[in-house]
């Protein structure tokens, strides 16, 4: 509609905060799923102790790696689209990508393990162990799946980013779709610094 | 109200009186004056408004009086509800425990009713238990309530102070017969109580209107199987037990139909493991194996009863 | 006429016909939208309930059975609360009035806001869905207790994945409004001076965007649970019923001041409109609404004082319950020192708004009943709920949507209805409501559990009261709605400003042109100006 | 409302500074938790040091620092929120 062009000024600082409402939104969603964690480290306070160990400590610390050495990549492409070096900014959206990408494969065959060991909910294995550790498993695949389910996206946004800076969309005076995903992408880093020592630290 | 049937009733009363009369002296109040203005300052009589915007005094006073009241509220609320769950000592316990959709009473020596019989004027604490889902355990003449939450230990406790037969509901919703969860509970005198705790004889024959009937009607009866099971030929949840016995149905196993005649053996292996064969038209899963409530003398007891509705 | 100046309702864009409708990005068309599809959802609901009440008529099968019945008291709960009272008046007279009453020509975001109201379509069509695919309706009742939800073999999957989906059509709606009020404000217009719908809006977006999170992940959790065993809420798997009801609460019950607030905030434009009067205590309203919104989020218990919580638990909840109440009394004292020395014009809206008030106060009162913990285990989970929420919810935010409708109608269609027959739907509609829920508190008293089929012969007088009154509250609602429609087509011309309204909306034409304003108007004075 | 500081944000330093203090930290979080197991000591450190870590995502990742504080001011509120609202479920679960 034509006379949408009148309205839709453009107004980066908007949608800077529209970003932030939802990232809010986000915090939240997981903020239920840290409380359910909580009441049930209360309730099976020995069951958790035990199955926390089952976790691959080593693998979850390279993860953490990877995680906040993307969130490095990225806050360099957000710099350098700043400066106008569209070349730089791609590379560093490369690595970014690439870097979540292997954070999923890690996660992938952390999670066919835990399979080949018959600890998924609903296996014979795991009904057989204690409610705790059914409890614990539950919470750790779906919370690590709810994130990594938000990693796709994230990598899903700056694939399109990527797209829209080759195109020249996104460019050193226009870059508030790349902000915005730079934030997304931290949300993503955020959530994964508490879940990491909840469910391999803590133990 | 101020019945006196529990020796809750009184306290719960007076608090809801109160309540009622300061919520009935606001809404009057407000309305009235509401009103009142609406006409004081209509716009034929007062064409011309003042400007007022506002009055810091007057937000305070009626900001803090409300708060006043209802700081009375909570802690007459606070203080009722704590004689709630503080129990006596010496309070004679019951175990009551919740299926979809009736009620069963277990007393300390062994007796198992579908009817809550407690004495007067002495305390009973009921420790509640539910086998499926939630249900709640509620008494309105008492004025007590507790949610039945399976997994989790609860209890209420009362004194019955006035004989008579009183009410029993479910109060939260529990499924397709939840309206007809529902029992009685009758408050007797001591010494009528101890002769019907002690006659352990009677206990099969006698329901709770004193009619006598077979031992398995009564087991029927006392394990809820007629919130599910009719005697006249009516589709409940399960199927009727009129004129089954010795009939040949078709029944569903692993999915796959079957012919079967209704026996001893079946009636057995449907009390027990009740989702095994289940008769074709009606849901499986919705009823539990009852193999740790019902022993095998007692089933045949209940095929008899069965097998006498013609 | 130049294209700006045309109204919004004729306005030929890319699109004509229906899709200028559906794909349309300006708020006003977006409002309309949500107005037509909501207002549809509540006649759904509305024949449902009156179906529930002419069942309850007699004891024992009257028309229907008791799987209907509870199917429908299910569905009658999910369209009425998810479909209709929450997105009720914030996406109908927010989505239009929020911009205008601010100065600005649209929202921030106005794509998403069209986005939106299609996730709005999208949920409601998989939660209506629920009820013709699978293995048959839903009958959990709104509520989705656990672990009854996770057992029972009907189509509970669809209907809690419509929640989940409407959930996020309500949170993007509350970014969007957030970020308008942060962003578009008319030159001069400081926070302090922004009408009081806008800010109540302000105060439930805030809502929206952080309680809703909550129940849209504890809807995944259900579904989890019954597609891949996990046991979060099962005890036989280790869960912890309560725990589901926690996390519902923390969600449902903030959700009801995502109804009422706003309803509040119409309210607090409709009297000094009516009175030709400032509003009393300008920012003391304000205040409350975050003071309602804060505390509100804290009292989600209250819902489960007889579940079985910790003693402390209990304390804290009935404690915060009560302070609740405190400022939702502020504001009824502050609209009604609103009337005191004005020139009060009585019209249709001010009908629906004082009523308002009563109703609100009978709600907010029996409150108080429940809030005591020695009451509430007697007349929790019985109707005497049932009416104190039916005066809250449907008293509170259905009136305050009423009283909006008949406010705004002239300015939204250009035409005025006729005032003696909304005057007279107005009244039955009063008398029918009072007969059909005020009788609940007298049956709940007595001790008539809620959600029942059937019940004993002694309620019986009771329910012949209040089923009547819903017969006589629909005939009543009949009047309006027939008046109304005939009206936006047939009702004579309204003026921009037929109630002497002084807040922005009313400075524009009426219908509003296209693009609100002609030119953005520059904010020197209060909005309630009748010096 | 809500206007960025125009001030420009420094070069790609920070980024790598905050990367290795990042990682440190994690390292750290670790290491403790193989010097001793399970005391509530160890835990309530492995916690505040995933606080800091976001509060340090939080300001200089996600440019907190360089926003209007209104904003710092909101991420705090729900921060407090979220912890209010655990605290508050807790009193349920932790002394019934």
């Amino acid at each position: 509609m034509e006379h949408t062009l009148t309205i839709q000024h453009r107004d980066d600082d908007a949608s800077r905060i529209g970003m932030w409402l939802f990232i809010f939104t986000e915090l939240f969603l997981f903020a239920g799923l840290f409380l359910v964690f909580a009441v049930y480290r209360v309730k099976y306070y020995e069951g958790f102790h035990l199955a926390a160990k089952e976790l691959n400590v080593t693998v979850g610390t390279i993860n953490s790696i990877i995680l906040l050495l993307s969130g490095m990549t990225m806050g360099i492409a957000y710099l350098a689209i700043q400066k106008a070096k569209n070349k730089l900014t791609l590379a560093m959206l490369g690595i970014t990508i690439l870097l979540g990408i292997i954070f999923l494969v890690n996660k992938y065959f952390e999670w066919s393990v835990k399979f080949e060991h018959g600890l998924y909910p609903g296996s014979p294995e795991l009904i057989s162990l204690s409610k705790g550790d059914v409890m614990f498993f539950g919470l750790y695949f779906f919370m690590t799946g709810l994130h990594a389910l938000h990693l796709i996206a994230g990598l899903i946004l700056i694939v399109i980013v990527f797209g829209a800076v080759i195109r020249g969309r996104v460019h050193s005076t226009k870059y508030a779709l790349l902000e915005n995903c730079s934030l997304y992408w931290h949300l993503v880093d955020l959530v994964w610094l508490f879940l990491f020592p909840l469910f391999y630290l803590i133990n | 109200m101020f019945s006196g049937a529990s020796n809750f009733v009184n306290s719960v009363d007076r608090l809801t009186l109160l309540i009622f009369l300061i919520s009935l002296f606001f809404l009057v109040a407000i309305t009235a004056t509401m009103i009142y203005f609406v006409f004081r300052y209509n716009m034929k009589r007062n064409p011309k408004s003042e400007h007022i915007e506002g009055n810091l005094t007057l937000e305070i006073v009626w900001t803090i009086i409300p708060l006043i009241l209802v700081g009375f509220m909570f802690i007459y609320g606070w203080r009722d509800w704590k004689m709630m769950k503080s129990p006596p000592k010496n309070a004679f316990t019951i175990k009551s425990n919740a299926r979809m959709w009736s009620w069963s009473f277990s007393y300390p020596n062994g007796k198992v009713t579908d009817t809550l019989f407690v004495p007067m004027n002495k305390p009973v604490i009921i420790n509640v238990n539910s086998s499926d889902v939630i249900h709640s355990l509620y008494i309105p003449a008492f004025r007590v309530k507790q949610d039945v939450v399976p997994g989790n230990k609860n209890f209420l406790w009362f004194i019955a102070q006035k004989e008579g037969t009183y009410d029993l509901f479910c109060a939260e919703y529990c499924g397709l017969r939840h309206a007809y969860m529902t029992t009685a509970v009758v408050a007797m005198p001591q010494k009528v109580f101890d002769k019907w705790y002690i006659d352990t004889a009677a206990v099969a024959k006698v329901s709770a209107t004193g009619k006598l009937i077979l031992p398995g009607l009564a087991i029927i009866k006392r394990n809820g199987c007629t919130a599910c099971h009719s005697f006249d030929g009516s589709k409940i949840v399960g199927p009727s037990f009129k004129g089954i016995y010795g009939e040949k149905t078709t029944v569903v196993v692993n999915g796959k139909e079957q012919q079967v005649t209704v026996d001893d053996d079946y009636i057995l292996e449907s009390i027990y493991d009740p989702n095994a064969k289940v008769l074709k038209g009606f849901q499986s899963n919705l009823m539990q194996p009852y193999k740790d409530l019902i022993s095998k003398d007692e089933v045949k007891e209940i095929a008899e009863y069965i097998k006498s509705l013609k | 006429m130049s294209q700006t100046s045309v109204s919004y309702l004729e306005y030929q864009g890319k699109y004509k016909g229906i899709l200028g409708w559906i794909l349309s990005t300006d708020h006003k068309r977006i409002g309309l939208l949500y107005l037509y599809t909501i207002v549809s959802f509540f006649l759904v609901g509305a024949t449902l309930g009156l179906l529930m009440k002419l069942e309850l008529i007699a004891p024992g099968r009257t028309i229907m059975d008791a799987q209907t019945y509870n199917a429908f008291f299910t569905l009658h709960g999910i369209t009425m609360i998810f479909l209709v009272v929450i997105p009720g008046i914030p996406a109908i007279f927010g989505n239009f009035f929020l911009p205008i009453m601010i100065g600005a020509k649209d929202v921030s975001f106005p794509r998403l806001n069209l986005l939106s109201w299609w996730l709005y379509v999208i949920g409601a069509a998989i939660a209506i869905s629920s009820q013709f695919l699978g293995s048959g309706p839903p009958d959990t009742g709104w509520t989705f207790y656990a672990p009854y939800s996770l057992r029972v073999p009907t189509n509970v999957l669809s209907a809690v994945l419509g929640a989940f989906v409407l959930g996020f059509s309500s949170i993007l709606t509350g970014i969007n409004f957030i970020t308008t009020m942060h962003r578009m404000k008319a030159p001069g217009m400081k926070w302090m001076k922004m009408p009081l719908f806008p800010w109540s809006l302000y105060a439930t977006g805030w809502i929206q965007i952080l309680a809703t999170p909550i129940i849209g992940i504890t809807l995944l959790m259900i579904v989890a649970e019954r597609l891949f065993k996990i046991g979060f809420f099962d005890p036989s798997l280790g869960g912890d019923p309560l725990l589901y009801q926690h996390l519902f609460w923390i969600y449902s019950h903030p959700a009801v001041y995502i109804m009422i607030l706003p309803a509040m905030g119409v309210i607090s434009e409709i009297i000094p409109t009516f009175a030709r009067k400032t509003i009393f205590g300008y920012s003391a309203i304000v205040i409350s609404s975050f003071g309602i919104a804060f505390i509100g989020y804290f009292v989600w218990g209250h819902h489960m004082f007889a579940a079985g919580m910790s003693a402390r638990s209990l304390w804290f909840f009935s404690l915060l319950t009560f302070i609740v109440a405190i400022p939702s009394a502020i504001k009824v004292f502050n609209w009604v020192a609103t009337l005191y020395k004005g020139s009060i014009n009585v019209q249709t809206p001010l009908y629906w708004a004082l009523s308002f008030i009563f109703v609100f106060l009978i709600g907010g009162l029996s409150g108080l009943f429940l809030g005591s913990l020695a009451v509430d285990v007697h007349l929790t989970d019985t109707a005497f709920v049932v009416g104190h929420f039916h005066f809250i919810v449907f008293g509170g935010m259905g009136y305050a949507f009423m009283a909006a409708i008949h406010y705004w109608f002239p300015k939204i269609y250009g035409r005025m209805y006729d005032k003696s027959w909304a005057n007279t739907g107005w009244l039955i509609f009063f008398m029918g409501f009072l007969a059909l829920y005020f009788t609940m508190f007298y049956l709940g008293m007595k001790g008539q559990p809620r959600r029942t089929y059937d019940y004993f012969e002694e309620y019986h007088s009771g329910n012949i009261i209040s089923s009547l009154g819903a017969i006589v509250m629909l005939f009543g609602l009949a009047i309006i709605i027939i008046n109304l429609v005939r009206s936006a087509r047939h009702g004579e011309k309204a003026p921009a400003d037929p109630w002497g309204g002084k807040t922005l909306e009313w400075t524009i034409p009426s219908p509003p042109p296209i693009e609100n304003f002609e030119e953005i108007p520059e904010i020197t004075h209060d909005p309630y100006d009748y010096k | 409302m809500m206007e960025p500081i125009k001030k420009k944000v420094e070069g790609y330093r920070l980024y790598m500074i905050t990367f290795t203090v990042l990682s440190i930290l994690t390292l750290i979080a670790v290491w403790l938790t193989h010097v001793r197991f399970a005391s509530p000591l160890v835990i309530g450190l492995i916690m505040l040091i995933a606080a800091i870590q976001a509060i340090i995502v939080l300001f200089y990742n996600m440019h907190l620092k360089f926003q209007d504080k209104i904003l710092t001011i909101f991420v705090g509120l729900i921060f407090s929120l979220i912890f209010l609202l655990i605290i508050v479920t807790m009193l349920d679960f932790v002394y019934r």
